[in-house]
C-alpha cells in the first residue's frame, strides 16, 4: 500500500521535471510537456483507482522526517477512502484539465512551463488530501499558492492578469499567517506533526481558529474571497482546477481532516459557520449581477464553498464532502464548457454572447447538466448534495451538536435562501448565453482583440463546438455531474464518507419551491425584455452586486493603503532616522577631526607658541598640584 | 658654593630660549634660541652632576640610579644633548638652505604646512 | 658666597646678558656672535662647576663648529649685514610665555634649593668621564654616532636638490629651457660647478706653492751667502703668494683641465711629515 | 582528520599566496589557479563530513567531531584551537561552495571598471580564509582574530570592484562592522579576563562566569554580531554594501558574511553567556521582529533590484535571529536552517541580479519588466529563487522562518505569541515584497531589452544552488543532522 505515496509524488516530480524542459512553442517542445503532464495526472488516477478497489483499511505510513528541537517532524501518508474519493476528483479533473489544455493552448509558446506547473498544482494538492502530517499539508497549501499564482499570471495579453495573480497569492497568504500561526501552536501542544497524533490532544480554540483564516484564504471565504473573481484572468482550465478540485477545495478538506478537533470547539465552528452563511449569500448575490461567463461561475463557486463550510460548520463533514465531489464535477464540466463558448466565441462577456444553442449543442447540454447541477435541480448530482448539507443543517438547529443553534440557523437560512439565488443566476446565464440573438457584434464591430492569444481570430467564424480534445473532457466530466448524486445510494460510497443514507422528506420541497421560483422569475425577466440582461431587474443594487459588494474597495482601503502608508512611513524613518543616526555619526567624527585638523594647520610659530604655553600651563599645573599634595 | 645660582642662570637661559623661538621670524634666529634652550639644560645636568651627588649622603643609591659606582651621568648627559644639537642643528640648517633656495626666503610665518590634498570625508 | 660663587654670578651674568642680545639684537650676525659669548660663559660655567671634558667639549662643538655653522648659513641665505626691521614678530605672547617660564622655573629652582651650600665635587677629568662612556654608556655613544651619520647623510641630501631626482618621465624629450620652479636650477648646479671647480684647483696649486717656497727656503739657507734672495724670500708672504696663484690658475673656459691629483708626487710625501 | 581542518584553512590561504605572485599578464590562468584551489578546499569539507561521530560522549556541550589544539599565546590565553561540529559544519560547507561557486563565475566574467580578476580571486580566497578561520575557530580571541581578517578584504572587494559610489559604501561598511569589532573585542576580552581561558569547548555553557559578567559580556558580544547580522537598526550598512558590491561580492556578503554574525551569536554569544542571554532574550526577540517587519515594509518601497533582495536580507535575518532569541533547541536548530538557507537563497537572488543587471544595464524595477518574454529562462529561476526566499514550504527558506515562528509559540506567554504572530505577518509581507519584484520584472511590457542567452559559466554558479535549495527544503536532515545534540546541549543551561 506504499503506492499511496505514488499518488503526490508522481506530479510533483513530473511537474519539476516538466520546469526543466527547455521552453519553445514548436511541436517538438510541446509533446514531451503534454506527455508529461498528461501522465502525472493518469498515473496518479490509475493508483487511486487502484488503492479504491483494493485498499480495505486507511493506509497510514509514517517515517520519521526531522526533528527540531522538541518537535518531531514524520513524513507520513493518511489515506482513508473519503481521501481517496477526493484525490480521485482531483486526479479526473486535473487529467481533463490537461487534455483540454493541450487544444486550449495550442499556440502559446509557453504551454511547456504551464503544463508542468499544472503538474505541480495537482501533485500539491493531492499531498494535502494524502498527507498523514500537517507540515505536509503544509507544503501542499503554500506550493499550491504559488502555482496558482503562477497559472493565472500565464496569460501575458491581458494587463490584469499579473496583478490577480499576486492577488490570489497575497490574500491567500494573508490567511496563511493564520494557518501557520495555527499549525503551529498544534505542533507545540501536541509535540508532533503527525495528524493522527494532533488529534488525540486537546485543541487550542485560537489555533483552530487561526487555522481558520488559512482556510477563509484558500476556499476564498469571507472575507478573505476577493481573489477568486479576479482569479478569472487566468487561463479558462486553471480556472476550472482551481474552482473545481483543487485550491478552493484544500480548505474545506482541511477543517474536514481536522474535523475531530473542530468538533470540540463551538467557538470555531461558531466562526465557521458565519463566515459560511456570510459567504453564500454574499457568492449568490455577486453572481447575479455579472457580465462576465466566468466570473459568474467564479461567484457561484464562492456560493458553493460557503455550503461545504457551512455543512462543515453545522456538523456534517460527510455532507461537506460529498458536496466537494459534487461541485468538483459540475463546477469543472461548467468552466471547461465556458472555456470551449469563450474559445467558440473570443469573449468572457455574457451580453456579446447569445444564440450559441444551436452552434455549439454539445456545449449547450454540457452546460444544461452543469448548471442544473449547480443550481439542485434532481436528480442531477448537486442536487443530492446539497441537500445533504440543508439536513444536515436542520439537524443542527434542532440542538444537541457541537456548534451553537443560532449558527445552524443562519446557515440554514442563507443556505436556503441561496437555492432561489442560484437558480436565478443558473437560469440567467443559461437564457442570456445560448438562447435568443447572437449579440457578437456590439454597437462597435466584433470585439475579437479580447481574450487570449489562442482565441483572437481574423475573421469572425460562426461559433462552433470545440475540437475533440476539448470536447471529450466536457462530455466526459457531463456524466457525473449528472450522476453523481446518486453514489449517494451506494453503501460503499456512504461507508467511505460517513454519509448518511439519503432520504427524500418534506424538507426538499422548500428548497425545491425556492428553485423554481428562482428560475421561473428569470425565464420571465429574459422572456418579458428581450434582449435586455435580465440582470437589469436588480436596479440600482446591480453595480453593487457586479462590485462583489466593494470588498476590494474596503480591502484597499483598510488594508492595503495602510500598509503601503506604513511602509512609506518605515522607510522614512528608516532613511532619515536609522541611517540618518550613522551618517550622522560620520559625518560628526569628520566635522570635529576637521576642526581639529584646522587647528593643527595653524602657522609654524603659532603652533610653536601653543605648544610652549601648554607646557607651561601643564608645568604649572604639576608644580602647583605637587606642592598641594 | 651655592647651586642655586647655575640653577637660576639656567632657568633664565632658558626662558630667553622660549622668548626667542617664540619671538624671532628667521629660522637660524630661532635655532640660535633653541640653543639657548639646550645649553640651559645642559647647565641643569651638569650642576646638578656637580652637586646632587653630595645632598644624597647617606642614602643608597638605588639601582637604576647608580648604574656605575660614580655616576658623572650629568655630564654625560651633556656631552649627548651637545652631539645631538650638533646633529639637529646641521640638519636644520640644512632644511633652512634647502627651504631658502626654493622660497627665497627664511621666514617661518610664511611656511605652510597644510597645503596638502587629503580625501574629504564626506558622510 | 666663596669665589666659585662670585665666578658664577659672574659668568652667569655674562651668559644671560648676551643671550638676551642674542634674541634681541636686529643684526643677524650680530646675533651669531652674541651667542659664542653666551655659549663661552655657560663653558666657563662648566669650568667652575668641574666638568672639564663638557666645557672643552661645549668650547669646540658649540663655539667652534655650531655657531661657525650658523654664521655660514646666515650668509649662505643671504641675510643683510646690517640691522633688518623684520627679524621680529610682536613681542607680548613670546614675553608672556617666556616671562612664565623663566619666572616658574626660576622659583622652581629657588623654592627648591634655596640658599643651600654644596660641596663641589673634585674636577672630572677626561679619563673618568671616557671609562664612563665606553663603560656603561657605550650603547648610547653608538647609537649616537649613527644618529650623527645619519645626520650627515640627511644634511647633505637635503641641501643637494640633485640627489634622488629623477628625470620626469612624463616631460617628453625636452631638456631644454629652464626647468620648473622659483629657483633657476640650471644656474645653480653651474655656479656650484664652478666653485667646486675653483677649490680642487686652489687646492693643487697651494700644494705647489708650498712645496715651490720649502723648496725655496731650503734654497736660501744653503745660500746663506746671497742674502739678497734670502731677504727676499723672507719677505714672501706665502699665503699671499698662494691667492695670488689660485686667482691666476682659474680655469678658464675652454682651457686646460686642471691636473689630476695623482700626478702630485708630492702629496703623499707631506703626509709622512 | 585534523590534517583535513588544517587543509580547509590552508588551501585557501595558499591559493591566495600563489595568485599574489602569479604575473598580472596571466590574468585568465589566475583566475582558474584560483579557482581550482578554492574547488580543492572543498576535498578537506567533504572528507570531514566523515568525521562526524554523534557516538562519542564527553561532558562538554561542544563536542567537536576533529580538533586540532595548539598553544600560541600563552599571555593572552591563546590558543590555536580549531574544530568543526554540527553546528558549524554546514556553514564551512557553504562558505567552501559559495566561494568556489564565486570563483568560478569570475572565470566567465570581473566586472569592468575594477582591478585585475587575478587579485578579486585573490582576494576571494583571503575572504574564505576568514570566513573559514571564524567557523571553525574553537578559541574566542581566534574567533576575534578571524572575524577581523575578513573585513578587509571585503573591503576591497567592494571598493575595487563595485558600483558608482563603491568608495562611500565600502567605507561605510568597513567603519560600521569595525565599530561591532571593537565591542566584539571588548566582549572576548571580558569572557577571556574573567574565565582565565578563551577555550570555547571549556566556556560553553557559561561555567564559572558570574551572572553579571555574562550579562555585560553578551550585550557586548550581541550588539557586536547584531552588526554583522545584521539586526534592525544596526543594519544600514547592508542595503549601501550590497548594492554597490560586484556580483560575487554581494553573495558572499549575503551568502556567508552575514552567518558570522549569526553563528556567532549562537557559539559565542548563548553559547559563553546562557544567563545573559536569557536575560536579553525578550529585547533581541523584539528587534528581530522589528527588523523582519520594518525590512519587509522597506522592501516594499524599494526601487532598486539589489537594495531590495539587500533589504530582504534584513528581513530573513530577523527569522534567524527570533529563532535564536527563543532560546529554545527548535529555535536555534531553525535559527541554523534558516542561516544556510538564506546564503544559498540570497546568493543565488544575488547572481541573478547581477545577471539582470549586467544585461540591461539597469537595476531600476522601473526600467525592467517582461523578463518572462524576453528571457524566459532568466525569469523562471528568478521566480524560483523569489518564491524559495519568500518562504515556500518544500523549499530551504520555509523551515527557518516558519520554524523560527513555532519556537516562538513554544516559549509561549504574550510576548513571545504576540512575536511569533507578528513575525507570521511578516512572512506575508515577504511575499508581498517579493511578488511585487516579480511583477515588476518578469510580467508586463518589455522593459529594457534582455539578452536571453544564459552563459555555461552562469549554469554552472546557479544551478547547485538551486539544486540545494529544493534538496534542504525536501530534507532539511541535511543541514540538522549533526545540529541536534550540540543545540540541545546548549540549551541545557536554561533547564
Amino acid at each position: 500500500m506504499t503506492a499511496a505515496v505514488l499518488i503526490a509524488g508522481i506530479p510533483l516530480l513530473l511537474g519539476i521535471a516538466g520546469l526543466l524542459l527547455p521552453p519553445g512553442d514548436d511541436e517538438g517542445r510541446r509533446r514531451p510537456a503534454a506527455a508529461l503532464g498528461i501522465a502525472g495526472a493518469a498515473a496518479s488516477l490509475l493508483v487511486t483507482l487502484g488503492l479504491l478497489l483494493f485498499a480495505r483499511k486507511p493506509i497510514e505510513l509514517s517515517t520519521h522526517w526531522i526533528s527540531l528541537g522538541d518537535v518531531d517532524l514524520t513524513l507520513g501518508i493518511s489515506v482513508g477512502h473519503a481521501a481517496l474519493y477526493v484525490a480521485l476528483a482531483v486526479c479526473v479533473v486535473a487529467l481533463f484539465v490537461q487534455i483540454y489544455s493541450v487544444a486550449y493552448l495550442h499556440d502559446d509558446p509557453r504551454y511547456a512551463p504551464y503544463a508542468a506547473q499544472i503538474s505541480l498544482f495537482t501533485g500539491a494538492m493531492l499531498l494535502v488530501v494524502t498527507s498523514g502530517d500537517l507540515i505536509g499539508v503544509l507544503v501542499g497549501w503554500e506550493v499550491m499558492g504559488a502555482c496558482s499564482y503562477l497559472l493565472i499570471g500565464h496569460d501575458r495579453r491581458l494587463p490584469e492578469a499579473p496583478a490577480a495573480a499576486v492577488k490570489a497569492f497575497l490574500v491567500t497568504r494573508v490567511g496563511d499567517v493564520g494557518f501557520l500561526l495555527g499549525v503551529a501552536i498544534l505542533i507545540v501542544d501536541a509535540g508532533t506533526s503527525r495528524i493522527a497524533d494532533v488529534l488525540t490532544e486537546a485543541p487550542h480554540p485560537a489555533a483552530l481558529i487561526l487555522i481558520l483564516a488559512g482556510v477563509a484564504g484558500k476556499s476564498a471565504q469571507f472575507p478573505l474571497h476577493t481573489w477568486l473573481p479576479d482569479a478569472m484572468a487566468g487561463p479558462t482550465p486553471i480556472s476550472a482546477l482551481i474552482h473545481a478540485a483543487t485550491m478552493v477545495a484544500a480548505g474545506v478538506y482541511v477543517v474536514f481532516r481536522l474535523y475531530p478537533l473542530y468538533e470540540q470547539s463551538p467557538a470555531a465552528l461558531a466562526v465557521l459557520g458565519v463566515m459560511a452563511a456570510i459567504t453564500i449569500l454574499l457568492g449568490a448575490l455577486s453572481a447575479m449581477a455579472q457580465d462576465d461567463l466566468k466570473r459568474v461561475l467564479a461567484w457561484s463557486t464562492v456560493s458553493q464553498i460557503g455550503y461545504m463550510t457551512g455543512a462543515l460548520a453545522v456538523g456534517s463533514p460527510a455532507a461537506a464532502l460529498f458536496h466537494l465531489l459534487t461541485h468538483a464535477a459540475f463546477k469543472a464540466l461548467l468552466f471547461l464548457a465556458a472555456g470551449a463558448v469563450i474559445h467558440a466565441v473570443g469573449t468572457n462577456y455574457l451580453s456579446r454572447m447569445g444564440g450559441l444553442r444551436e452552434h455549439m449543442p454539445i456545449t449547450f447540454w454540457s452546460f444544461v447538466a452543469g448548471l442544473g447541477a449547480l443550481a439542485g435541480l434532481p436528480p442531477l448530482a448537486g442536487f443530492w448534495s446539497k441537500e445533504n448539507v440543508l439536513t444536515a443543517a436542520t439537524h443542527a438547529t434542532e440542538g444537541g451538536g457541537a456548534v451553537p443553534v443560532w449558527v445552524a440557523w443562519l446557515v440554514w437560512l442563507a443556505g436556503l435562501f441561496a437555492v432561489g439565488l442560484t437558480a436565478w443566476y443558473a437560469t440567467r446565464l443559461l437564457l442570456w448565453a445560448f438562447f435568443g440573438v447572437s449579440r457578437a457584434h456590439g454597437p462597435d464591430g466584433p470585439d475579437w482583440e479580447v481574450g487570449f492569444d489562442d482565441a483572437r481570430y481574423t475573421q469572425p467564424a460562426l461559433p462552433h463546438d470545440p475540437p475533440a480534445a476539448m470536447r471529450w473532457p466536457i462530455l466526459l466530466l457531463a456524466i457525473p455531474s449528472a450522476l453523481l448524486g446518486l453514489a449517494a445510494f451506494a453503501p460503499g460510497f456512504r461507508t467511505a464518507l460517513e454519509l448518511d443514507e439519503p432520504h427524500l422528506g418534506v424538507a426538499i420541497v422548500l428548497p425545491l419551491v425556492l428553485l423554481a421560483l428562482g428560475a421561473t422569475t428569470a425565464w420571465w425577466l429574459w422572456r418579458e425584455v428581450p434582449g435586455v440582461d435580465p440582470a437589469t431587474a436588480l436596479g440600482p443594487a446591480r453595480p453593487l452586486l457586479a462590485a462583489g459588494f466593494r470588498f476590494d474597495d474596503l480591502q484597499d482601503r483598510f488594508i492595503v493603503r495602510p500598509t503601503r502608508a506604513l511602509a512609506r512611513a518605515v522607510t522614512t524613518v528608516d532613511e532619515k532616522v536609522v541611517d540618518a543616526t550613522v551618517e550622522g555619526t560620520g559625518t560628526t567624527t569628520s566635522r570635529v577631526g576637521e576642526a581639529l585638523a584646522y587647528a593643527h594647520r595653524m602657522s609654524l610659530p603659532a603652533a610653536a607658541a601653543a605648544v610652549l604655553a601648554g607646557a607651561l600651563l601643564l608645568g604649572a599645573v604639576a608644580v602647583l598640584f605637587g606642592a598641594a599634595a | 658654593m651655592h647651586v642655586v645660582i647655575p640653577y637660576v642662570v639656567a632657568a633664565l637661559l632658558f626662558a630667553l630660549g622660549v622668548y626667542g623661538v617664540l619671538r624671532r621670524r628667521n629660522a637660524i634666529l630661532v635655532l640660535m634660541a633653541v640653543e639657548l634652550m639646550l645649553n640651559a639644560v645642559n647647565l641643569i645636568l651638569v650642576a646638578a652632576d656637580s652637586t646632587i651627588k653630595s645632598a644624597l649622603t647617606g642614602v643608597q643609591p638605588e639601582a637604576w640610579a647608580n648604574p656605575v659606582p660614580e655616576p658623572r651621568a650629568g655630564a654625560i648627559f651633556a656631552l649627548f644633548v651637545i652631539v645631538l644639537a650638533a646633529a639637529e642643528v646641521g640638519v636644520g640648517l640644512a632644511i633652512v638652505l634647502q627651504y631658502y633656495r626654493l622660497r627665497r626666503a627664511v621666514i617661518l610665518d610664511d611656511v605652510e604646512l597644510y597645503r596638502h590634498d587629503h580625501e574629504r570625508v564626506t558622510g | 658666597m666663596t669665589v666659585a660663587d662670585a665666578l658664577m654670578l659672574a659668568l652667569g651674568a655674562i651668559a644671560v646678558g648676551s643671550g638676551v642680545f642674542v634674541v634681541t639684537s636686529t643684526h643677524l650676525v650680530r646675533a651669531g656672535f652674541y651667542l659664542v659669548v653666551s655659549l663661552g660663559a655657560i663653558a666657563g660655567l662648566y669650568l667652575v662647576l668641574g666638568a672639564e671634558l663638557v666645557a672643552w667639549v661645549q668650547i669646540l662643538v658649540y663655539v667652534g663648529a655650531v655657531v661657525v655653522l650658523m654664521l655660514f648659513a646666515v650668509m649662505l641665505t643671504r641675510a643683510p649685514i646690517g640691522p633688518s626691521k623684520d627679524l621680529d614678530r610682536p613681542a607680548l605672547p613670546a614675553a608672556l610665555i617666556g616671562g612664565g617660564v623663566g619666572l616658574g622655573l626660576t622659583v622652581l629652582l629657588v623654592d627648591a634649593f634655596r640658599w643651600t651650600e654644596f660641596e663641589l665635587p673634585p674636577p672630572g677629568t677626561g679619563r673618568r668621564v671616557g671609562e664612563q662612556i665606553f663603560g656603561a654608556w657605550v650603547l648610547p655613544f653608538e647609537v649616537l654616532s649613527i644618529l650623527l651619520l645619519a645626520a650627515l647623510v640627511g644634511a647633505i641630501v637635503l641641501s643637494r636638490p640633485d640627489i634622488g631626482a629623477r628625470p620626469d618621465p612624463n616631460a617628453g624629450p625636452e631638456p631644454e629651457g629652464p626647468p620648473p620652479g622659483p629657483v633657476d636650477e640650471s644656474e645653480e648646479v653651474v655656479a656650484r660647478l664652478q666653485r667646486i671647480a675653483e677649490r680642487q684647483a686652489a687646492a693643487q696649486q697651494r700644494v705647489r706653492d708650498q712645496r715651490a717656497a720649502a723648496e725655496r727656503a731650503e734654497q736660501a739657507e744653503l745660500d746663506v751667502v746671497e742674502g739678497e734672495l734670502v731677504e727676499e724670500a723672507r719677505q714672501t708672504d706665502p699665503l699671499a703668494d698662494v691667492v695670488l696663484r689660485a686667482h691666476e690658475a682659474r680655469p678658464k673656459p675652454g682651457g686646460p683641465p686642471p691636473e689630476p691629483k695623482r700626478e702630485l708626487p708630492g702629496a703623499p710625501e707631506r703626509e709622512e711629515d | 582528520m585534523t590534517v583535513a581542518l588544517i587543509a580547509v584553512l590552508l588551501i585557501p590561504a595558499l591559493g591566495a599566496a600563489v595568485l599574489a605572485v602569479f604575473p598580472s599578464r596571466l590574468d585568465h590562468l589566475a583566475r582558474v589557479v584560483g579557482t581550482v584551489f578554492a574547488v580543492a578546499a572543498l576535498v578537506p569539507i567533504v572528507v570531514l563530513a566523515f568525521a562526524r561521530d554523534d557516538a562519542r560522549f564527553s561532558y562538554s556541550a561542544l563536542q567537536p567531531w576533529a580538533e586540532l589544539d595548539v598553544s600560541w599565546v600563552p599571555a593572552l590565553h591563546l590558543d590555536f584551537h580549531l574544530g568543526i561540529d554540527g553546528v558549524s559544519y554546514p556553514l564551512v560547507a557553504l562558505t567552501g561552495l559559495l566561494t568556489a561557486l564565486c570563483c568560478a563565475y569570475t572565470l566567465w566574467r570581473v566586472p569592468e571598471n575594477g582591478g585585475s580578476g587575478r587579485t578579486l580571486v585573490a582576494l576571494l580566497l583571503v575572504l574564505e580564509t576568514g570566513i573559514l578561520g571564524t567557523f571553525l575557530a574553537l578559541d574566542l580571541l581566534l574567533f576575534f582574530l578571524f572575524f577581523e581578517v575578513v573585513l578587509l578584504p571585503m573591503y576591497a572587494v567592494i571598493a575595487g570592484w563595485g558600483g558608482a559610489d563603491r568608495r562611500r559604501a565600502a567605507r561605510k561598511f568597513v567603519l560600521y562592522t569595525l565599530f561591532g569589532s571593537v565591542l566584539l573585542l571588548l566582549g572576548v576580552l571580558t569572557v577571556t579576563v574573567a574565565a582565565g581561558t578563551g577555550d570555547l569547548t571549556q566556556l560553553t555553557g557559561g561555567l564559572g562566569l558570574s551572572r553579571t559578567t555574562q550579562q555585560v559580556a553578551f550585550v557586548l558580544l550581541a550588539i557586536a554580531f547584531a552588526v554583522k547580522a545584521p539586526l534592525w537598526p544596526l543594519h544600514t550598512w547592508l542595503p549601501d554594501a550590497h548594492t554597490q558590491a560586484p556580483t560575487v561580492g554581494s553573495v558572499i556578503l549575503a551568502g556567508v558574511l552575514l552567518k558570522m554574525g549569526t553563528y556567532g551569536l549562537i557559539r559565542v554569544g548563548v553559547g559563553v553567556a546562557p544567563l545573559g542571554a536569557e536575560w536579553a532574550a525578550p529585547v533581541l526577540g523584539i528587534l528581530a521582529v522589528a527588523a523582519v517587519l520594518a525590512g519587509s515594509l522597506i522592501c516594499l518601497r524599494q526601487t532598486e533590484l539589489k537594495r531590495l533582495i539587500a533589504y530582504s536580507s534584513v528581513g530573513h535575518m530577523g527569522f534567524v535571529l527570533l529563532g535564536i532569541a527563543t532560546l529554545t533547541a527548535t529555535g536555534l536548530q531553525a535559527a541554523l536552517l534558516g542561516n544556510v538557507a538564506h546564503g544559498l537563497i540570497t546568493g543565488l537572488l544575488f547572481f541573478l541580479a547581477g545577471a539582470i543587471k549586467d544585461r540591461a544595464h539597469t537595476g531600476d524595477l522601473a526600467d525592467l519588466g517582461g523578463l518572462r518574454e524576453s528571457a524566459p529562462r532568466l525569469a523562471g529561476i528568478l521566480g524560483f529563487a523569489a518564491i524559495a526566499s519568500l518562504g515556500l514550504p518544500g523549499l530551504a527558506g520555509f523551515w527557518g522562518e516558519a520554524f523560527a515562528v513555532v519556537a516562538a509559540v513554544e516559549r509561549g506567554g504574550g510576548l513571545w505569541t504576540t512575536l511569533a504572530a507578528l513575525a507570521a505577518i511578516g512572512g506575508a509581507l515577504t511575499a508581498a515584497y517579493f511578488l511585487r519584484l516579480l511583477r515588476k520584472v518578469t510580467h508586463g511590457p518589455v522593459g529594457t531589452p534582455v539578452s536571453p542567452t544564459i552563459s555555461g559559466a552562469e549554469w554552472l554558479a546557479w544551478s547547485p544552488l538551486a539544486a540545494l535549495t529544493l534538496a534542504v527544503g525536501v530534507a532539511p536532515a541535511l543541514v540538522l543532522a549533526a545540529t541536534s545534540a550540540p543545540v540541545r546541549a546548549l540549551t541545557e543551561a536554561w533547564r
